[in-house]
């Protein structure tokens, strides 16, 4: 699945998780002196080596941009659906009710596909159940929902997520293909649309 | 009271508010995936929030740098909490389906099962692989 | 001077004693080994508890204040990595005994129920 | 520091590490443990000699000033102890080696020598420490080494054991830490001679609330009834090597703990009604489980645990006299108890056991054997002109001596003890090695004999016969030994000797 | 002086014996005997300085500290004794010579352990030190344990020779204390100066008289201890006549006559001594005379003797002293003889049984007539050593003759020795007709001679055949000869005998009336009431078949031997029902015990202290607050709540969420309490803890075990809340308490010279590093044995050594 | 006492209340997920009292306290939650 085989490579990519252990490492001793960080890396490897972590392959894009607005979006969303939530909480907890819905995404890049899956977690009201790679289908649990008229909300907002974070972090090729399949997706879509 | 000072005042309360309701929604939710949406996202928030109080009222920004890299960390820890908690919770059944309005996870589990079990019970395609 | 450490934290130690005797008396060895992780928590209170709360960190050129105490702070610190390596083998003990045994118990000394069972010294020759 | 204080800690732990990565080099490894040992024993006696008239020596380690830093401390009392402990485990440790190229072992070398080592500096360590924190630190080395040894070749009976051995241990390692936090809670300080300099201001009723508990908390290592009944539970089932040194040392380390704390820190409280009640429970109770017991080694066991009720007296007696008696005692029973569990290993090789109810006629199929056996045991019961007989009478002599009704109690009943232990021991001789022999023994002499003497067994047999030589050489040498220990009871219960050098500084 | 190097000649010997017995056989015997020959012919060559009351001493220190010394005197008593020991004893092991064959199993243990009881007899006749002569004392109780054992192989021999190692041992402990008492009480151990300056002002002398009594009783097989005497004669014949006649038993009246002189006249000596010596004398005599085996007979006969023997010796009288020296030669001559003789008849005629014995006379003339030597001078009669013993014992006891006895104690005394003397002539008279006599059919079990039972009816009896018996070897007869003819000529020549025995007695007063050890006092009340013991002796033997059938129907002596099965068996019954109650093999009731001490011991007094208001409880002010800040009370909730809650779960894993929330809180309180590194090192072992629990968690059952301890519930509760609360308030009273700043105080200035600005990490780095290399070595240590017993131990699980116990009782538990 | 003093009681006594409920959680479960979930509350609660600590004294001495509380929060959650997964099948 991975085009990165050559040792070198490998540990290229590794070196983000290693690298980020180390300044946790730092952290903890609250130093940032040679010694300090370079046994924080020798520790970080250690661990890395002992949890047999995966390695993340770095096949992404950095759009600044479009980062900081999905930041953004991120930041505002987090703080009104948390507000939305106490409010939820504080009324009527009981008749709060949710749904699981299955969202088809477009990108085929595992990687986008996580960070979606998790970006929709981070978020109050939303989170992932099951990611069917293969499938491309994300389960996402919306919280609240209160009749079926709110799930087709819901599942525009997934998708939304979904396009901010292809933009913001895909590669030109992910892109494209993403495009690809939304334009597919846009005629059966509505067509499953109508079936549910 | 400095403007830090004030920026602090108003933070902190804040964030232990998030907090406060947070836990309250995970002794008032019903049921388990709602009283996860209603702790750990805000407990994130509040989180932030108290971490950004503390912020200003250090010195200077190199001993803050730890208080951003907690934030970070939470950031990065919370959903895959999340999602690893759901996994589970549906897995094991506790995703009570009365508090649903749709679930297209277990439909979709109910057609795959479906699937399988015509593969078994033909012959043919079950030999074929 | 110190003084007495406060009531309700004394209250706390006294809990955290009282819960890991009680677990330690259990027949369960995993209940068994909670005791004993329970009263080295307690044990390394009780030596923090010879020094006041709210003190500031025993660091010289920090803020002004009263500092901690640092010596229980030091032998707590060296007790709980003891209690840690003394516990771990207490695990892979367990486990041992779970492995030979099959079960989660404390067992019984086997020539001890023997003799138990005894109604007549064997030999009084 | 002075390096003739470190050695007994230290070079145990350095060939340790030495002898970890040697898996591949049984000799080398062997060679290097005893020749640890063998240094070890040195040091001991270099420090014997610069005791033997009383002085303390003392270091700072890191040169830190006493209350500050960590203080070692070797006054009369911890260089006997320092030099019978490194004998024993020397000569048993050359029993293991024997055991181990005869290939009768299933203990693993490289798991056992280095960790035997690191039990050696836990007991020296806990003998020379002048402070009560790092007297804790010495109790884990040795108690976190002893849960190594005690599951070596862990059948599920040797699991079991070690299952209620560690519990105990663990139990009594919570309270000794407990007692720790009170005592700073109480004085601030850590450093034994400081303790008892500030204990004098401290009330009385909360010092002897500390007392007792200390007893507690040193008494359940030591066996003291009714906090024993762990030790027949666990010593008599682990390998040989290891049982005897547990029985000779482990109890001992305790028991010295206890003379060390009663008799420094808590020298102005009146604990010894309390002491010997427990004297008296201890040998009672103990031998009376020795007499029905069937496994050699859990006889053994038992009379170790009510032994323990002697030396238990002798403190209890509090005068000089009656602590000098404790310190012979002390030193007798580490000596015949090791002989005793190694012969009782010899017999576990020749038998496959140690089950009275299978072992009959040793006599008539190895009388060297029954030679080995009868002296130590002639000892253990007290009878002249064994070293036991010294002890125990210089025990009653210093009861009577000091007089009153509770001293009488305590006569008597070490007077039945010493009559139920002849009992336990001579049954023992009684059924196991008279009668007519079992076949399977005579078959086992006949292979014996056929193989012919292998090193490995020549060498557990005269280490075994080594231990029980030196038995007879404190029976020979009880005078001097009786002399010391006057010396290092004079010093104990003068308690000026300690405190002054440990606090104005000594040697350093 | 050349004693203490006869004593290392004696060990020697022992040593060298088992291979010389290898190269000469039997005949060893002749080269052990030299030791005491040598010993013997020592004392002879020093006897007449001695005799004159120079006694010989000598002094090897051991242990000073504790006034153990090897202190030596040869006085008349030890001379006496010492001719005996060693005398007895070289023509004893001569004898053996011949007795024993060369093939004999165990010959070369017999020998060594043989010279080693010599050696230690002689020790224990010699010692003037309390000490040595215990050490000496019990070193016989031992030899004479392993030699009544000799025939190991029989489960008799064994148990007979414990009985009789627990009797004298076990007293001899009682005498070890008597003896450090009376140590105690006169200021020194040394027994000369002990006797010759008795502390009978001392309270304790009573105790301490009663004990060493005990002691010198059970040696000397007094009543009620007398039992283990004829149970030790399954002993080889060479070593009863050794041990059981001439030397060992006779341990018992040495020292008692070793101290009369000095502690007759303190209650409660000469009660006990008359009192036990006539019991045992009279009991000993009945018993002899219901024996059929010969070598018992002798035994129950030098039951009575001895008992005859002490009461001399503790009379505490001039002419009881005189006696005493007197019968005691004569019983070692005259004893010894006799169980020879029982070793040559067993030896030549196959049996020692009197009913299957009968005119032997024939065939042993030369036996026959040294055990009638022997056994006349035991009846006592003239002209022989026991004849002179007894007049001077009758004297002795004739009322008024002594006013240290009350005329009507020494009239009951004198009554019981006469009747004693009656019994005894007695059983002498039947052992020589017992072993030698011509008998009638009805008397034996000897199968009659054919054709002789018809003459029934003019009254004659059936004849039976003679026991036949091969000559024994010159060698052989020599030692019994010897030795009777010794009782013939020291009877008849008592001079030597009497300038021991005035020696011996000299400390006491003769008011007057010296007696000297002679054939002739004239027509005296001795005399007539030997003639009349004569008579009726001679009586009881004529009409001994209604004696026998008198004695049949008296009820039976209480067999003190019931006693000692009663004393073995309550023991271990005893014994077996405390350790089951207590041992019971539980980890819980172990550690449940261990707290109930904890509360009993300082917590009972940490109750009482605060109930007698002895400790301040701190109150008001800063002692009593119940909060440093707000914040301590949700720490305190956190850690009670969860740690109560873990409690409460049995399942696994909830409990180990729990209890992870309890570490939470832990790190909060030391957040509280200013101690960041506490905090961050606890949270990063609770982290790894965690993750080991887990993976042990994972294999085990899901819910815990829910098997009760074995004890009720509520009692667990209150012990552990009991023990919690007991140690927090501890705690906090202790604290409150404090007395002295803390050392801490001189880190602050310390560190800083030390360059540290983390004062805890400075203290672990430096002030403390031993702790923390300590630290390390646990956490070494800890890894290598959960290595070693998790992963490297994975091939061999089950069982690897041999135990084959263990199944066995596994077994024994399932089928429970 | 200034505002900023009144701010800091309010957040601790929030943070008090909260622990107090999550604490609550921890205990009556049901399950063992909603355990889980109250102990990565109750990491967050800690972590944000140390928070406080820090503003209140001004001091970063806590700071790694701190880190390891997150990470041990998230860990220990994860390890938790992966547990309950492995053991689907029987009741906890
Ligand atoms: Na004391
Ligand atoms: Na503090």
């Amino acid at each position: 699945m991975s085009a990165y085989r050559a040792p070198a490579l490998r540990l290229l990519g590794r070196l983000p998780t290693v690298l980020w252990l180390t300044v946790m490492w730092a952290v903890l001793w609250g130093d940032f002196s040679p010694g300090t960080l370079v046994a924080g890396a020798m520790v970080g490897a250690g661990c890395y080596a002992a949890a047999k972590l995966p390695h993340l392959p770095v096949r992404l894009r950095f759009r600044p941009l479009r980062v900081a607005g999905l930041v953004g979006h991120i930041a505002l969303d987090l703080l009104l659906s948390s507000v939305h939530m106490a409010y939820h909480t504080l009324l009527h907890p009981a008749r709060v009710r949710g749904a699981i819905v299955a969202v088809p995404l477009r990108t085929d890049s595992d990687l986008l596909m996580a960070m979606v899956s998790a970006g929709l977690s981070l978020v109050t009201g939303s989170q992932t159940i099951e990611l069917d790679r293969e499938g491309g289908v994300i389960y996402v649990h919306g919280i609240p929902i209160h009749d079926e008229s709110d799930v087709p909300k819901l599942r525009r907002s997934v998708l939304r997520t979904e396009e901010m974070y292809v933009r913001a972090f895909g590669t030109r090729d992910d892109i494209a293909q993403f495009e690809a399949a939304e334009r597919e997706l846009a005629g059966a879509g509505a067509a499953a649309e109508e079936e549910r | 009271m400095t403007a830090t000072d004030w920026a602090t005042a108003v933070l902190m309360p804040l964030g232990a508010l998030f907090a406060l309701t947070g836990t309250i929604g995970m002794v008032r939710f019903p049921t388990l995936l709602g009283r996860m949406h209603a702790s750990t996202k805000p407990d994130t928030v509040a989180l932030v929030l108290i971490l950004a109080g503390a912020a200003f009222q250090l010195p200077d920004l190199r001993s803050a740098l730890p208080l951003a890299l907690v934030a970070v960390f939470q950031f990065m820890t919370m959903p895959v909490l999340a999602q690893t908690l759901g996994r589970v919770a549906y897995s094991r059944g506790m995703v009570v389906s009365e508090h649903l309005v749709t679930d297209e996870l277990a439909d979709d589990l109910a057609k795959r099962e479906a699937e399988e079990g015509r593969a078994a019970e033909d012959p043919r395609r079950a030999e074929a692989p | 001077m110190s003084g007495a450490p406060s009531l309700l934290l004394v209250l706390a130690v006294g809990v955290l004693y009282s819960c890991g005797f009680y677990l330690m008396l259990q027949r369960s060895l995993m209940r068994a080994v909670f005791g004993i992780l329970l009263l080295g928590h307690a044990a390394n209170v009780s030596l923090m508890l010879t020094d006041r709360a709210i003190t500031l960190p025993p660091l010289l050129g920090g803020p002004e204040g009263v500092l901690s105490d640092p010596l229980p702070q030091a032998m707590a610190l060296t007790a709980i990595v003891i209690t840690f390596g003394v516990t771990t083998f207490l695990l892979a003990l367990a486990y041992r005994v779970w492995l030979g045994d099959g079960n989660d118990e404390v067992p019984d000394d086997l020539e001890d129920r023997r003799i138990g069972r005894l109604q007549e010294p064997e030999d009084s020759a | 520091m002075n390096l003739l204080l470190a050695v007994p800690f230290l070079v145990p732990l350095l060939g340790a590490a030495l002898t970890l990565p040697m898996r591949r080099a049984p000799r080398t490894q062997q060679v290097v443990s005893a020749l640890t040992l063998a240094i070890v024993v040195a040091a001991a006696a270099a420090l014997v000699r610069r005791t033997a008239d009383g002085d303390v020596i003392t270091s700072q380690a890191g040169g830190w000033p006493a209350p500050l830093g960590i203080t070692i401390a070797v006054d009369p009392l911890s260089a006997l102890l320092l030099l019978v402990s490194s004998v024993v485990l020397l000569v048993v440790l050359l029993y293991a080696i024997g055991q181990d190229i005869a290939g009768l072992s299933r203990a693993m070398p490289m798991v056992f020598h280095p960790i035997y080592l690191v039990l050696t500096a836990g007991v020296c360590l806990s003998f020379i420490a002048g402070d009560l924190f790092n007297l804790f630190v010495g109790f884990e080395i040795m108690l976190t080494a002893s849960y190594a040894l005690i599951t070596q070749a862990p059948t599920r009976a040797r699991v079991r054991a070690s299952m209620i051995y560690t519990m105990v241990s663990l139990t009594s390692s919570i309270l000794f830490l407990t007692g720790i936090a009170l005592v700073y809670a109480l004085t601030g300080t850590v450093n034994l001679a400081d303790i008892a300099v500030k204990l004098g201001d401290a009330p009385p009723p909360l010092r002897m609330v500390l007392a007792l508990l200390f007893l507690v908390v040193f008494g359940i290592k030591a066996a003291i009834v009714p906090m024993h009944f762990w030790l027949p539970d666990s010593y008599p089932v682990a390998i040989t090597r290891i049982s005897a040194i547990f029985a000779a040392l482990l109890t001992k380390v305790a028991v010295y703990a206890i003379i060390r704390t009663q008799t420094l820190l808590f020298s102005r409280d009146d604990v010894s009604g309390v002491l010997l009640w427990m004297a008296i429970a201890t040998m009672i109770v103990g031998i009376l489980g020795a007499l029905v017991q069937d496994d050699i080694n859990r006889i053994m066991s038992f009379a170790l645990v009510s032994h323990i009720g002697f030396m238990l007296f002798g403190l209890g007696v509090g005068t000089v006299a009656g602590l000098a008696g404790a310190i012979v005692y002390l030193v007798h029973h580490i000596v015949v108890q090791a002989s005793l569990f190694l012969v009782n290993g010899l017999i576990r090789q020749f038998v496959g056991h140690t089950s009275l109810r299978a072992i009959r006629g040793l006599m008539a199929v190895s009388p060297v054997l029954a030679l080995l056996f009868f002296l130590p045991a002639m000892s253990l019961a007290g009878l002249p002109p064994m070293s036991g007989f010294v002890a125990k009478a210089a025990l009653f002599t210093a009861g009577a001596d000091a007089g009153g009704w509770l001293l009488y109690t305590g006569i008597a009943a070490g007077v039945a003890t010493s009559l139920l232990t002849l009992m336990a021991i001579f049954r023992i001789w009684v059924r196991g090695f008279w009668g007519e022999p079992l076949e399977d023994m005579i078959e086992a002499r006949d292979q014996l004999r056929s193989q012919g003497m292998s090193g490995g067994r020549l060498l557990m047999t005269s280490s075994t016969a080594a231990m029980v030589a030196i038995g007879l050489a404190l029976a020979a040498a009880a005078g001097p030994l009786t002399d010391f220990a006057f010396t290092a009871a004079e010093d104990l219960l003068g308690g000026g000797a300690y405190i002054e050098s440990v606090l104005t500084g000594g040697e350093s | 002086m050349l004693l203490p190097v006869i004593l290392a000649l004696h060990a020697a010997t022992a040593v060298l014996l088992p291979p010389l017995v290898r190269l000469l056989g039997a005949r060893a015997f002749l080269v052990a005997s030299l030791p005491p020959a040598l010993s013997a012919v020592w004392a002879l060559s020093r006897s007449p300085g001695i005799a004159a009351g120079e006694p010989a001493e000598a002094s090897v220190p051991w242990v000073p500290a504790l006034d153990i010394t090897l202190d030596f005197r040869v006085d008349a008593l030890s001379l006496a004794m010492v001719l005996l020991v060693s005398g007895v004893g070289a023509v004893i092991f001569c004898y053996s010579a011949a007795y024993f064959r060369s093939d004999q199993a165990g010959l070369a243990r017999l020998t060594s352990v043989m010279v080693l009881f010599a050696g230690a007899m002689l020790g224990v006749v010699t010692a003037d030190n309390l000490f040595a002569l215990y050490v000496f004392w019990e070193l016989t109780s031992v030899t004479s344990f392993l030699l009544v054992g000799f025939d190991q192989r029989k489960d008799a021999a064994g148990r007979a020779a414990l009985q009789a190692l627990i009797t004298t041992a076990g007293a001899g402990l009682f005498m070890l204390i008597g003896f450090i008492l009376l140590g105690q009480a006169g200021g020194t151990y040394r027994i000369s100066e002990l006797v010759a300056d008795p502390p009978v002002d001392s309270p304790l002398l009573p105790v301490a008289l009663v004990l060493v009594l005990i002691g010198a009783f059970a040696k000397s097989a007094q009543a009620p201890f007398h039992y283990w005497l004829p149970g030790a004669m399954v002993a080889p014949t060479p070593v009863s006549a050794y041990l059981h006649a001439a030397a060992m038993v006779k341990g018992g009246v040495y020292l008692i006559a070793r101290l009369a002189p000095g502690f007759a006249d303190a209650d409660p000596w000469r009660v006990l001594v008359l009192a036990f010596g006539l019991a045992t004398m009279v009991i000993g005599g009945w018993s002899a005379l219901r024996q059929t085996d010969l070598k018992l007979l002798v035994a129950h006969g030098t039951v009575s003797q001895l008992g005859f023997l002490c009461l001399l010796a503790g009379a505490g009288t001039h002419t009881a002293a005189v006696a005493a020296i007197g019968a005691l030669l004569a019983h070692g001559f005259f004893k010894s003889t006799l169980f020879l003789v029982v070793g040559v008849v067993d030896h030549q005629a196959g049996t020692r049984d009197i009913r299957r014995l009968n005119g032997l006379w024939r065939s042993l003339p030369v036996t026959a007539a040294a055990a009638g030597l022997a056994a006349a001078s035991m009846a006592g009669l003239p002209p022989l050593l026991g004849f002179i013993g007894k007049e001077a014992a009758l004297e002795a006891f004739l009322p008024g003759h002594s006013p240290e006895l009350p005329p009507l104690a020494a009239g009951l005394e004198l009554a019981g020795l006469v009747l004693a003397s009656v019994l005894t002539f007695a059983y002498s008279a039947r052992f020589w007709w017992g072993a030698f006599g011509d008998k009638r059919a009805a008397e034996t079990d000897i199968e009659p001679v054919p054709g002789t039972d018809a003459g029934g009816e003019d009254g004659a009896e059936p004849r039976i055949p003679r026991t036949r018996a091969t000559p024994p070897s010159a060698v052989f007869l020599a030692a019994p000869v010897l030795l009777s003819l010794c009782g013939l000529v020291l009877g008849s020549l008592p001079g030597p005998a009497d300038a021991i025995a005035a020696a011996y007695a000299a400390p006491y007063s003769d008011h007057g009336k010296p007696y000297h050890l002679a054939l002739w006092h004239g027509l005296s009340t001795p005399l007539l009431l030997t003639a009349v013991v004569i008579a009726a002796g001679a009586a009881l033997f004529r009409w001994r078949e209604a004696f026998a059938r008198l004695q049949g129907r008296a009820p039976r002596v209480i067999s003190a031997e019931m006693g000692y099965h009663l004393f073995l068996h309550g023991t271990y019954a005893i014994a077996l029902s405390v350790t089951r109650r207590l041992q019971t093999g539980s980890l819980p009731a172990y550690l449940g015990i261990i707290l109930a001490t904890m509360l009993a011991l300082p917590g009972v007094r940490l109750v009482t202290a605060l109930a007698t208001g002895e400790v301040a409880v701190p109150s008001g002010g800063d002692g009593l607050r119940l909060w440093d800040t707000p914040l301590e009370g949700v720490v305190a909730a956190v850690i009670a709540v969860t740690a109560i809650a873990a409690l409460r779960e049995h399942r696994r894993f909830p409990a180990l969420i729990l209890l992870s929330a309890t570490g939470f809180g832990i790190a909060g309180l030391f957040v509280l309490h200013g101690a960041p590194d506490l905090a961050l090192t606890l949270i990063l072992v609770e982290t790894l803890t965690t993750i080991i629990l887990v993976f042990v968690l994972r294999r085990l059952p899901a819910t815990f075990s829910v098997r009760a301890p074995g004890w009720p519930k509520r009692w667990m509760v209150v012990l552990s809340v009991a023990a919690g609360a007991f140690i927090s308030v501890s705690l906090w009273l202790m604290a409150a308490a404090r007395t002295a700043e803390p050392i801490s105080l001189g880190y602050e200035a310390a560190a800083e010279q030390a360059g540290g600005r983390n004062l805890v990490n400075t203290i672990l780095a430096d002030f403390r590093a031993l702790d923390t290399f300590g630290e390390i070595v646990v956490l070494l240590t800890a890894a290598v044995a959960v290595a070693s017993l998790v992963l490297l131990n994975r091939r061999h699980r089950v069982v690897d050594e041999p135990s084959a116990d263990e199944e066995q009782i596994e077994e024994e538990g399932s089928r429970r | 006492m200034n505002v900023l003093d009144y701010a800091m009681a309010a957040t601790a006594a929030m943070l008090s209340v909260s622990a107090g409920l999550a604490l609550y959680r921890l205990v009556r479960g049901p399950s063992v997920l909603d355990r889980t979930v109250s102990l990565s509350t109750v990491s967050v609660l800690l972590v944000s009292f140390i928070g406080l600590e820090i503003a209140y004294r001004g001091d970063t001495a806590y700071i790694g306290v701190m880190v390891s509380i997150a990470l041990l929060g998230f860990i220990a959650t994860l390890t938790a939650a992966r547990f309950a997964e492995r053991r689907a099948h029987d009741r906890d």
